[in-house]
Parts: C-alpha cells; structure tokens; sequence
C-alpha cells in the first residue's frame, strides 16, 4: 500500500509495451474494457444455465439435448438419453444465481461503468491507485476461475444455493458437494478483495479528484451512484468476507460457527449474509439507476428532473439499505416482533425507489425524445422497475410473505429487479458508452430489434412467474410435478422454458452486433449523443492519460435545451458566453458545497 | 471421526485449488460394466490352491427373538407394491432355530505380507426401496457398482472414515460405480429420500470375508495355511474374534454366538451422521456430542 | 499538517477531503476493515450473548498476564510508530529509521509471543474444531470449560488480527527499506504516515479484543 | 394456463385475513402498475423526437418531489401498520385448547408424532407418522417444529402457513383448518438433492374422525 | 490544522495513559464488583484508549472535520447488526 503514490502515473506519453497496455494495464479504460469482456463471458455462463435449468423445469425427467456430453456425475445416462441428476441441478441453481449476481451484473456495474465513467465524467486523468485498480481486476480473474472449477471437481459445483444457508453448506453429508462448496466460498473471498480495491478506489478518486468547478451537486449521476455504490461495497463486502471465512472453517477444519449439531447457530449465517445481502440488492441496480438517468436526460434532450431529488433518494437508500436486511428472514425463525419492524423500514425504503421512478417520468414529460437503442433499454428499465418495486411490497408485507415467501413470485421479483432493471440498464450503458469505449457506434437496426425481441420474451419468461409463485410453487425445485397441486401449473412452466430458451437465443443478436461493431462500426465522433459530460469532450477512445489539460466545470450535467444556447446542449466545461470564462482560483481549497462541510 | 475427514479436505482445498482447473470429468464414475457378486468374485491371488484350507460356519443368536418391524412404504407405492407381504426391518434376521444373518465375517489377522488384487464388479440394489444385500464385503479398489431398480429417487450416502465420503442421487433406473480406496469396517450406506433404507458395506484388503446368510452359514475358502483371526461383525451386537487355524485340504468349523446382552455396544463402524436418532447410528451419536 | 502535501498533490483540483489522496485512501480502507472486525467480533458478541455457557470468565482458560504484557507490547509499538512519523516531519531520516527498527521488533515480538500462547492453549485441550474442543482449563482440571464456540470464535479473532500484525510487519519492512534509500523526506513522507494509520488501526482493534475476548 | 392473480382459496381461520391484505395490496400495486406504465407510455409517443422542437427547460419541480415522496411513504406505511395485527397474531400469540404435535424435519421427510390417546406429548402412548400430518377441524393445532440436520421449510399453501424448522431449535407453528379435506405438506427451503420430493399430506378429518383415527392408531401400534 | 504545524502531539503522554489504562483494566477485570459493572467499566475503559489511540496516534484530532464524519461512519452500521441480531435471543 506505501507503494501507490497520490499522483497517478498517468502522464508519461512514450507507447507502453503489448503487455502493460493490453493485460497488466494500469488505465482505467483498459480495466474497464477487461471487465467488460470477463463479464460477458460470465453473462453467457450464467445464461446457459438459467436455459438448462429451465429445461428440467419445463420438460422434468426427460433427455436433456445434448446432455451427453455432461459426465456422468451430472447427468443419468438412460437409453432415452441423458436426464440431470437432481444434485446437478442444484449446482444450476446455485451457480446461475452467483455467476449472474457476482460475476456478470456487479463487475459490469462497477467494474466496468466505475472504471470508464468515474475519472472520465469527475475531469480526472486516472483512478487515484492506479495499480490498485489493476490488482482489483487481477483478483476478480482468479476468482472467477475457482467458482467455474466447481464443476469439475469430484462432488460438483456449489449445491446449496447462492446464499448457501448453513448448514446445509457446512457439510457435503447434506448437499453431496464436497470440495465444490469450498471453492464457492474462497472464490467469492478473493471476489470480495477485488471489490473493496475497487472500492477504496472509487471513493478515493471521486472525493479528492474532481476537476475545478467539479462541485458535489455538478457530478454527473451515474458517477454519483457508482459512489453511493462503492460505499455500500466498502462497507457490506468485509461482513460476508468475514462470514464466507467462518464457513470455510466450519467445513474444513471442522469449526462449529453455524452447525447447530456442535452447539453453532445457523440464524447467525443467514443474519451475517443478508446484512451484507441488502446493501447488495442496492449494489445491483444503484448504479443502473444512475446510468438510465444520464441516457433518459440525454436522449430526451431534457435536463434530468430533480437533480437534487434523484441524489438524495440515492443518499437515503444508502442509509436505509443497511436497516432492513430483515425481509429476506420473516419465515426463517426470527424474531416475529424483529418482523414487524423490518417491515416498516422495508416499506420506507420503498419510497426512494418511488421517487426516482416518479423523476425519471418528470424527464421525459415535454422532452423531446430521440428513439435510439440506449434510451430503448433505458425506458424498458423504467417499466420493468416499476414491475418489480411493486411487486417487492407484496413480499415486503409479512403476512402476505407467509405465503409468497420462497415461491415463484420472489424468483419473478428478483429478475424484474436484476434483469428487467440492472441488465436493461447495462444494455443502455453498454450501448450509450460503446462509442467511448471503442470509437465506434454500434448497429442501431439490429440493436433495436434485439431490444424489441428481448424485451418481448424477458416479459414472456418472468411474468409468468408471478402467477406460478400464486399457485404456490417453491423455489429450487428439481421437479415441481412431483407434487399433483403443481402438476396444472405445468404448461406454464412448458412455456416459461421455450421462452426461456427463445430469450437466451435473442442475445446472440447482441454478441454479433456487440463483435460486428467493434471492427465494423461506423467511426465515432468525440460526441455523437451531443452530451454535456465531460467523458464527451476528449476523443473516442479517450487516449491515455484522458484530458490534454485539466478540464474547468462551469454547470451542471443535464443543461438539455438549454436557453443560454442555441444548441439543445450545454457542455459543462464550455464556458458561459455572457462574461469572459473565469477559472476557479488555483488556491488550495476552494470552498464548496459539500457533505460534511467545510471549515 | 467426523471433523477428522474435514481435515482432510481442508487439506485438499489449497491444492485442489493450485490444478483444480486442467482436470475435467465428475470423477467417481469410471466406466459402467455391471458384475457378477462379491461373494462369488474370484480374486486372483498368490495363493495356491492345492495347500489351501477352507473355513465355514454359522452364527448364532440366543435369547428372545424380537419381532422384526415391518415398514410402512405406503408412501412410496412403487416399493411397497414389491412386498405383498409387508416389507422387514433387516437390522435383526433370525430364523427358527438361531441362525443369524446379514453378519460380516472376515480375516481380521493373519494375511500380513500378502497381496491380492480385487475382482469385478459387485453389486448392490436398490429394490423395492431396500438394499440387496444389506451387508456386502468388497475389496480396497474394488468397483461397487449400484443400481436403482426402482425408478425412483434414492440417494445413497455414504459416510466413511477412512475413505472419500459420497452422496448421489439416482432419480431414474440406472446403475453408478464407486470404489472405497482403502480398508475399512465398516461403511454405512443410507438412503435419506427413504429413511429406512440402510447398508453396510465391508471394505477388506484381502479377498476372505463372507456375509452369513440366512441360518447363519458362511464360509472363508482357499485359505493358506496358518492361524488366522476371524471376526465377525454385526450392526446392532458389535465385533466377537477368535483363532484358527488352517491345515492344507482341511476344512476348519468354527462358531460364533451373539446373545442379546450384546445389544447396544458400541458397534465398530464409520462415524454415523448426525443428529441421527432415527435408527442404528444413535448409540454412537451421543460420543459425538462434547 | 498534512497542508504542504495535500497542496503540492491536489492544487488545482476541486477540494476533496482536505487530506491528500494517499492518506485519504489509507482512512477508506481502515473503514472496510473496521466493518470486517464488526463481523468478527460481532459475531463474538452475538453467540456469547446467545450461549453464554459455551465460554468462559477471565483467566480460566486464558493467560491474561501474558496478554497484557503483549497488550502492553503492542502499545510500545505505536509510540515507536508515532516517534518515527514524528522524525521524518522533522527530516530527521536517522530517527526515523530508528524507530521503525523499533517498531518492526516489537510487532513481530508481538507475533511471536501469540503463537507461544497458541501452542500453550492447544497443548490445553483449547482448540477451534468443535468435535475435538476439550480446554481443561489452566488449572488442568478435569472437567470442560466451556464449548466449541469459544475456541472457534477466539482463534477467529485474535488469528484475523495477528495476521493483521504480520501482514503490518512486512508492510514496516518495506516501508524501513524505503526509508533506507532515503525515499521519506520532511516534506513528502505519505507512505510513513498511512503506515502508521495502519498500525495504529491495529492496535486499537488489539486493544478492543484485548478486553472483549480476554478480560470480560 | 393460469394466468389468474386470484389466491387459491385458504382453508385456516387467518388464510381469509391474510388474503385480503394481498388483495389490498394487489389493488394498490395495480393502479399504480397501470397508471405509471400508462403515463411513460404517453410521454413516449406524445413527446417523441420533431424536428426543431426544443425540449422544455426545467430542473424539477419541489412542490410536485413532496407531493410523490409523501403520498407513497403515507400509503405504505399505512399498509405496514395495517398488516403487521394479522402478523402478531399468526406468529406471536399461541392459542389455547390446540391439539399439540411434534413435527420433525430430516433428509427427506417430514416425522410427525401425535400425542396418542392421552392427548399429552411425550408419553408412551405417542405414535409418529411419515409425511401424513392428520388434524381436526375447527380446532387449533399447535406444531412443534424441529429439524434433525438441515433447514427445511414447512409450508402448507392452502393454510397460508410457512415456517422454517430450524436445527437446533424448536418453533411453534398455529393454525387451524376450517374445512375437512385432504391438503398438501410441502418443504420450501432447498434442503439437499431430495428437496424436491419433500412433500407430504394433510389431512383434515371431523373431530369424531379424528379421535376415532388416533384410536386407530394407537391401537395398531401397540399390537 | 495549522495549530499543530509546529508543535508535536502529546504522544508520550498518551502513551502512560494507555499503560495505566491497560493495567487498569487487568486488575478491575479481576475485582470483586458485580460482574454487570465490570463489563460497563471495562467496556468504557477500552473505549477510551480505543479514542485516544484515534485522536492523537493516528491524528484523528488534527484532521478536518469531514475526516471525523468518515472515520465515525461505519460505527452506527456495527452498533446496528449486534443490537438487532441479539434480539434474536432476547
């Protein structure tokens, strides 16, 4: 740690060599695109096992195609063809929800946006650490690598689902996972150093490396969720670390932290995880919220609806975020009274949710809409946030949670949340920022159709999944007609899967669109949206080191159709046209308004 | 013990995780060639024949004869359908005149210094939700191969001491195939889908173990001469030894008699799991609390 | 006294923090670890609360004596910490060296003296794998004292923390290597400082253990 | 396909309560759901992109940010403290005169001991059922819930009851059926490779039956 | 800030006070008062080294006032999960 020094070596212009520019880089936009990659690929990992999955579910019992290639302690091998072993599906289970939350949503949020958006939209030439940046992306690769050996270990794959309750996880005698769920768990610890280095980073940068004039109420949105983000990161991942060490132990040398059988408590395990869980949720779409911000402001040449509305919601839930973790528990043996009051707080932390939904509506009220691909995505974000909030009261309501709790309808819920709201964003940000990050714009016709085909079959997978979880079918069932009340359920779940599978298809559209432009794509201008931030003023790809010289902010992001200009945008470092431009005083502080003021 | 086999793999963790990545395959399951059974597998050994002795004999029980439990299968129609009669409880199988079965009898002593290398396959069903046989001997190395007649789920849970533990399931008819690397007596073997079925499986380095069969009768053939210790084992009245010893072309009897005073003493067996008071393991369970 | 860093790093910056990048990233990280001790201790607290008989009264089984005097150990070595931060403010590169020697030797003294007490506590039957926790106690009495969730939850903390220590120890030798080579200067010694945050984080978590796990 | 929103319907004294708060909710949500869509849905097309129109220039409105950060925190902690009665008294408040049971969860069944003809737990005269959870009608059952290894999930959806068994811990669990029939039993917390086939029966027998079954019963266990 | 620009923190001070404290601590920990009082005093004791530690070794006191505010920040997040989890035995 004494070896990062405050200024980021960022200024020396000679060709760094293949290796230092490509793989052990220390620009951020590098990183960025590092992450980028990882992710997809741990996007495509994810997806095909959501598809397996679906097909036990929606075809229970029967060959599974192409399931011969699977060894035989996945799948039985029958004369009719392969059929998944129960255990198999189990690690399905488990590893989509990991891989999805872990190795795709969060690094693509954070990695990727934090890495490409923080310095570039603050007027910073790089991260503060810049090879603490690096390391964090080095830790993540290891990581991932682990979690996916899972699978080819004797036993398999992690069985005990994503939040691994003890002690189900403390011991392969329950779950037949033996080495597997120790990979799980030292996977997500090294993941977790990753992301606090991320972290420290983020906040490190935002605080001390804004560029004159750079106030904390002229930071573009998305950089401040990526903040509020890293605070929650900073502050929750050390807890599951923690945790995850105690399990380890527990499985390994035999400790006794959650195993009921020696004395442990397994309501300790489940308290631990979730206090770290919720911060989480908010982790998985903060930064969503942020970027569709920035794209609906943008794209309906419009300055964003309340502002300071949209960052104060975002302070709030960061501290409200750590008061109810308690509702992911009403059915598991708490406390009932520790209940009741987790769901008052539950229900305000509804609230600021509300208030955004309710802002971003505000933005595109007399705007002046462009339809490209990135605003697409970012209004199905809005109406699939607006699912999935309100679906989360019914949950969010104890005695109704008596009987959803552990259904469908959380799994329904979940995925309006991480696919209808996170991934819809990062599809908007990946498709907004692609220009930014490879000087090239990707094909709007075949981004609007896959838009237009994922959101139809999105809807066609996870609606349903409503109505299954009314009919009362649970969660993680190998086989739900084994139970005859779930049997007249089956055709839904038939068409679930084919959705499921026509859904998984679509996103080819986006893999070829996403490789085509990158080598193919019309050559991007420094600022094709016409925006405001200063990502936009420097070159597409920005070269290394970011701003010739250090960029003086005059306003706010989101001046849209403004009537100071004749243009319907305003960058924020051009200055004003009345009085000649004054720069701030090179003076070591400048006031400026600031949570915990200044002197 | 039940932490000392975490140990092991906590052992294994760091390791497994250095070349974790290269190795493919689910392991266990080599190959799916179906044998004949363990008492008949010939082992092909150093032995000769022509010196050889053989060893036979019956195990007795003395004292009351509990009635046997029958199971309630009602659940799993599929199994009871398979015993019109009602299905048995096997922990106890005594016939009229006091014959005991399912009693693991093997060479506790003697073989040191030889080796002998196992033979194919032996098989243990899973019909009508009940192991056959419910006391099987096999060879370090061994294949098992076990089957699932029934076509519905078993799990089978195996929870040894000295060798790898495992827990697979096998939802349709089919077969899978397992080994026990190294000896021990004796493995407990369950079903958790179904809460009465259980077996015991004897893991020997040598061939000359046999099981009592119904009237108690067993026999240890084509033993070199010399004096052995033979042991029998049974799940519920634990381990009696005693001497032989075997002359060329001689065939030794020898008799073991268990008495019901035995009931209840520690049986000599892989740690059971636990928290388990549902059946045999319990007396065990409560060494396992500190 | 920081300005003259925080003015020579961030001059035309928007102000941030008032303390310079460096040190702020230090103050963040310390923040992370605070919590991760939270989850530590917290469970400490939460399953003592919960199974009061698992664990023991002060001295029992534990060697308060030695502990303080390591107690006692530790807090040396922040003074020496400090002593040398103080130093080099002064450019007085001689000192520093000095005291980060100092400081070296006591934090891996302080190691030491942990694992002597691990062997001991083992050698007594305190152990963190629940099945063979068997602590007699210092006495060697007969009887148990306590359960498994005190050896886990002891060798929890106090084996996180010493790892912390270590972990500080080669982080001063480095640090001492720098200084060495003369890197530390009156006007720019960052790396000494956010070292000695570090430590000093260290300590006051040892100084909070030290009471929770050994004294109450 | 079942694409209904409607409950299916509850068989226990508090399953009618607690569908009507879904049914509150649902209602909210609902227009919610269809004004808010309706709204994006207008300003979509209604303010889509023209050619030289210049968006309007705004930063928000304060008065409007009150209004919508009142009306919802009004409306759902309304709710909150409107529900959180029924969820006292489901989890919280033990009823008197119950039939009192042990049910004990493993790997992979549910072991249900009833307290025999003397009606009082732990005697010897206690018998214990596999995955067959038989109770009377109109009278309060009070289930000791236990698990032997890992966490399980008793859930009988047509009684709108769900409660983790805990290892270690003993939890009771209260309802009372007010209709006689046959229900489902169902684990709704992965427990392992069998989870899946964790279900089990409730049946639901007239008072008279009821005794006359634990007669059975016992009867068939002592001979 | 400035203040103590050129006159060096008490630190040998502190550090008798820590030692005190410490020793303190110890034969407090094995006096005869009822045991609640015990924890309280202890508790308190360790909070106050814990604080002096902060506020002159690590210079806590010398930093802007934001510096505090980010210290502090973490601590209602702990009082918070062992507060609300010990319910659970309550």
């Amino acid at each position: 740690m004494t070896g990062g020094t405050g200024v980021p070596d960022g200024h020396d212009h000679e060709e760094p060599s293949f290796i230092r520019k490509y793989i052990f880089s220390t620009d951020h936009k590098m990183i960025a695109r590092q992450f980028l990659f990882q992710s997809l690929f741990f996007l495509v990992i994810g997806g095909l096992l959501a598809a397996m999955m679906r097909w036990q579910l929606g075809f229970p019992g029967q060959p599974m195609p192409g399931g011969g290639i699977f060894p035989d302690a996945m799948v039985a091998p029958t004369p009719e063809g392969a059929i998944m072993l129960p255990e198999f599906y189990n690690s399905l289970v488990t590893m989509h929800g990991t891989i999805m939350i872990f190795f795709a949503i969060m690094p693509l949020l954070v990695g990727l946006f934090g890495n490409l958006l923080i310095p570039l939209q603050i007027g910073a030439e790089d991260m503060a650490f810049p090879r603490l940046n690096m390391v964090s992306f080095w830790l993540a690769v290891p990581a991932g690598i682990l979690m996916l050996a899972g699978f080819a270990v004797e036993g398999g794959a992690a069985g005990a689902g994503w939040t691994s309750y003890a002690p189900l996880s403390t011991s392969g005698e329950w779950t037949g996972v033996y080495l597997g769920q120790q990979l799980w768990l030292a996977s997500l610890t090294i993941l977790g150093f990753s992301s606090l280095a991320g972290a420290v980073n983020y906040i490190t940068t935002i605080i001390n490396m804004r560029a004159p004039g750079m106030t904390w109420f002229r930071i573009p949105l998305p950089t401040w969720s990526l903040f509020i983000t890293a605070i929650l990161i900073l502050l929750a991942i050390p807890i599951l670390a923690g945790a995850l060490i105690m399990l380890l132990f527990d499985q390994t040398i035999g400790t006794g932290f959650f195993r009921p059988d020696v004395g442990g408590e397994p309501i300790l395990w489940q308290h631990l995880f979730w206090f770290f869980g919720h911060p989480e949720v908010y982790i998985l779409i903060l930064p969503g919220m942020g970027i569709v911000s920035e794209v609906i402001s943008n794209r309906s040449r419009k300055p964003i609806f309340g502002y300071h509305a949209m960052v104060l919601a975002m302070i709030s839930i960061a501290f409200l975020g750590w008061i109810v973790w308690g509702h992911h528990m009403f059915q598991s043996g708490m406390n009932p009274l520790l209940g009741t009051s987790f769901m008052i707080s539950t229900m305000a932390i509804a609230v600021p949710s509300a208030i955004k939904t309710f802002n971003w509506l505000g933005t595109l009220w007399r705007g002046n809409i462009h339809y490209d691909t990135p605003l697409l995505h970012a209004v199905a974000f809005v109406s699939m946030f607006i699912i999935g909030g309100l679906s989360g009261i019914f949950m969010a309501n104890t005695p109704v949670d008596m009987y959803l709790h552990d259904t469908y309808f959380i799994v329904a819920h979940i995925h309006y949340v991480l696919f209808g709201g996170s991934l819809f964003a990062i599809f908007a940000g990946i498709t907004f920022w692609f220009p930014k990050m490879f000087g090239r714009m990707m094909n709007e016709t075949l981004g609007k159709v896959h838009f237009a085909l994922t959101f139809v079959f999105y809807n066609m997978v996870f609606f349903p999944m409503h109505n299954l979880g009314l009919g009362g079918m649970m969660r993680r069932l190998y086989d739900p007609t084994e139970y005859e009340f779930l049997q007249t359920l089956q055709p839904m779940n038939k068409f679930v899967s084919i959705s499921a599978f026509l859904l998984v298809g679509t996103q080819v559209l986006f893999a070829f669109n996403f490789f085509w432009s990158l080598f193919r794509g019309r050559k991007a201008t420094a600022n094709p949206w016409n925006s405001n931030t200063l990502e936009w003023t420097v070159p597409s790809p920005p070269p290394h080191g970011n701003f010739a010289e250090m960029p003086v902010v005059y306003r706010g992001p989101y001046e849209y159709s403004s009537p100071e200009t004749d243009d319907d945008y305003y960058p924020q470092n051009v200055p004003p046209r009345e009085h000649p431009p004054v720069a701030p005083a090179p003076a070591p502080f400048t006031p400026s308004p600031e949570p915990g003021g200044a002197e | 013990m039940f932490s000392m086999f975490q140990e092991k793999r906590g052992v294994a963790l760091p390791i497994a995780m250095l070349f974790m990545v290269g190795c493919g395959g689910g392991g266990g399951d080599a190959g799916n060639d179906s044998g004949g059974d363990a008492e008949t597998a010939q082992a092909t050994s150093s032995v000769d024949p022509s010196s050889a002795g053989n060893v036979i004999g019956t195990i007795s029980f003395t004292g009351p004869v509990p009635a046997m439990q029958t199971i309630d299968m009602s659940e799993e129609s599929v199994c009871a359908d398979k015993h019109p009669a009602g299905a048995m409880t096997e922990s106890l199988v005594v016939d009229d005149d006091g014959g005991l079965a399912n009693v693991f009898i093997y060479v506790k002593e003697g073989l040191e210094g030889q080796s002998f290398s196992p033979g194919p396959a032996a098989v243990i069903d899973q019909n009508g939700c009940v192991y056959h046989p419910h006391v099987l001997g096999v060879m370090a190395g061994q294949d098992i191969t076990i089957r699932n007649s029934d076509g519905v789920l078993h799990n089978i849970n195996a929870s040894p001491t000295e060798n790898r533990p495992f827990n697979v399931s096998q939802p349709v008819v089919m077969e899978t195939n397992r080994s026990f690397r190294v000896a021990e007596v004796m493995i407990p073997l369950r079903c958790d889908v179904h809460g009465w079925m259980n077996a015991y499986v004897g893991v020997l380095d040598h061939p000359y173990f046999s099981v009592s069969a119904v009237g108690g009768s067993f026999s240890l053939e084509t033993l070199p001469p010399g004096d052995y210790v033979i042991e029998a084992w049974h799940e519920e009245f634990g381990t009696l030894q005693q001497t032989v010893t075997v002359t060329t072309g001689e065939t030794t009897e020898i008799t073991f008699a268990f008495d019901e005073s035995m009931a209840g003493v520690d049986v000599p067996m892989g740690e059971p799991w636990i928290l388990d008071h549902a059946d045999h393991g319990a007396h065990t369970a409560q060494s396992d609390t500190p | 006294m920081m300005t003259t860093q925080a003015a020579t790093i961030d001059r035309v910056r928007e102000e941030g923090s008032g303390v310079y990048t460096l040190k702020l990233g230090m103050w963040i990280f310390l923040l992370s670890e605070v919590m991760f001790f939270t989850g530590l201790i917290g469970s400490y607290i939460i399953l003592r609360f919960a199974h009061p008989t698992d664990f023991a009264d002060p001295g029992q089984v534990l060697n308060v004596q030695l502990t303080a005097f390591n107690t006692f150990v530790l807090i040396c070595s922040s003074v020496t910490m400090v002593k040398a931060f103080a130093a080099i403010e002064q450019g007085d590169q001689v000192g520093l060296k000095r005291w980060l020697l100092a400081t070296i030797i006591l934090g891996a003294f302080f190691v030491g003296v942990q694992v002597v007490e691990y062997i001991a506590l083992t050698s007594e039957g305190f152990v963190p794998m629940a099945e063979a926790y068997a602590a007699l106690g210092r006495e060697h009495g007969t009887t148990v004292i306590g359960g498994p969730l005190y050896g886990a939850t002891f060798y929890m903390m106090t084996g996180f923390h010493g790892t912390h220590v270590t972990i500080g120890v080669l982080c001063l030798m480095f640090t001492y290597w720098r200084a060495r080579q003369g890197k530390y200067t009156a006007t720019s010694h960052g790396g000494v400082e956010i070292m000695g945050l570090y430590w000093h984080f260290v300590d006051l978590v040892w100084i909070l253990l030290f009471t929770i796990v050994y004294l109450i | 396909m079942n694409w209904s929103w409607l409950l299916p319907e509850s068989v226990s004294t508090f399953g009618p309560d607690i569908d009507r708060i879904y049914y509150v909710v649902l209602w909210i949500t609902g227009i919610t759901f269809v004004l808010t869509e309706a709204l994006l849905l207008y300003f979509l097309l209604r303010y889509r992109h023209k050619e030289g129109r210049k968006a309007h220039y705004t930063h928000g409105n304060n008065r409007l940010e009150i209004v919508w950060t009142v009306v919802p925190a009004i409306i759902l902690l309304g709710l909150a403290f409107t529900s959180k009665g029924v969820w006292a008294r489901v989890k919280s408040e033990l009823p008197s005169g119950a039939v009192e049971l042990v049910v004990e969860a493993k790997q992979f069944e549910w072991n249900i001991t009833y307290p025999g003809a003397d009606g009082t737990l732990g005697t010897d005269d206690d018998f214990t059922k596999r995955n067959e959870l038989h109770i009377p009608v109109n009278q309060p059952v009070i289930v000791n819930l236990r698990a032997e290894d890992v966490i399980h999930s008793f859930f009988l959806p047509e009684f709108r009851v769900k409660q983790d068994a805990l290892p270690g811990k003993n939890i009771p669990v209260w309802f009372e059926a007010t209709e006689t029939g046959e229900f489902t039993l169902a684990c709704a917390e992965l427990c392992g490779i069998g989870h899946y086939r964790m279900g089990g029966r409730v049946i639901v027998h007239s008072a008279a039956d009821y005794e006359a079954w634990i007669q059975t019963e016992v009867a068939g266990g002592q001979q | 800030m400035s203040t103590s620009e050129h006159k060096q923190p008490p630190y040998m001070t502190v550090w008798a006070v820590l030692f005190v404290l410490t020793i303190g601590e110890v034969f407090f920990a094995f006096s005869s008062v009822p045991k609640r009082w015990i924890v309280i005093g202890l508790v308190l004791m360790a909070i106050w080294k814990a604080v002096l530690v902060a506020m002159y070794y690590m210079h806590l006191r010398f930093e802007p006032k934001r510096m505090w505010i980010l210290a502090m920040s973490p601590l209602p997040l702990a009082v918070i999960l062992v507060v609300v989890v010990i319910q659970e035995w309550r």
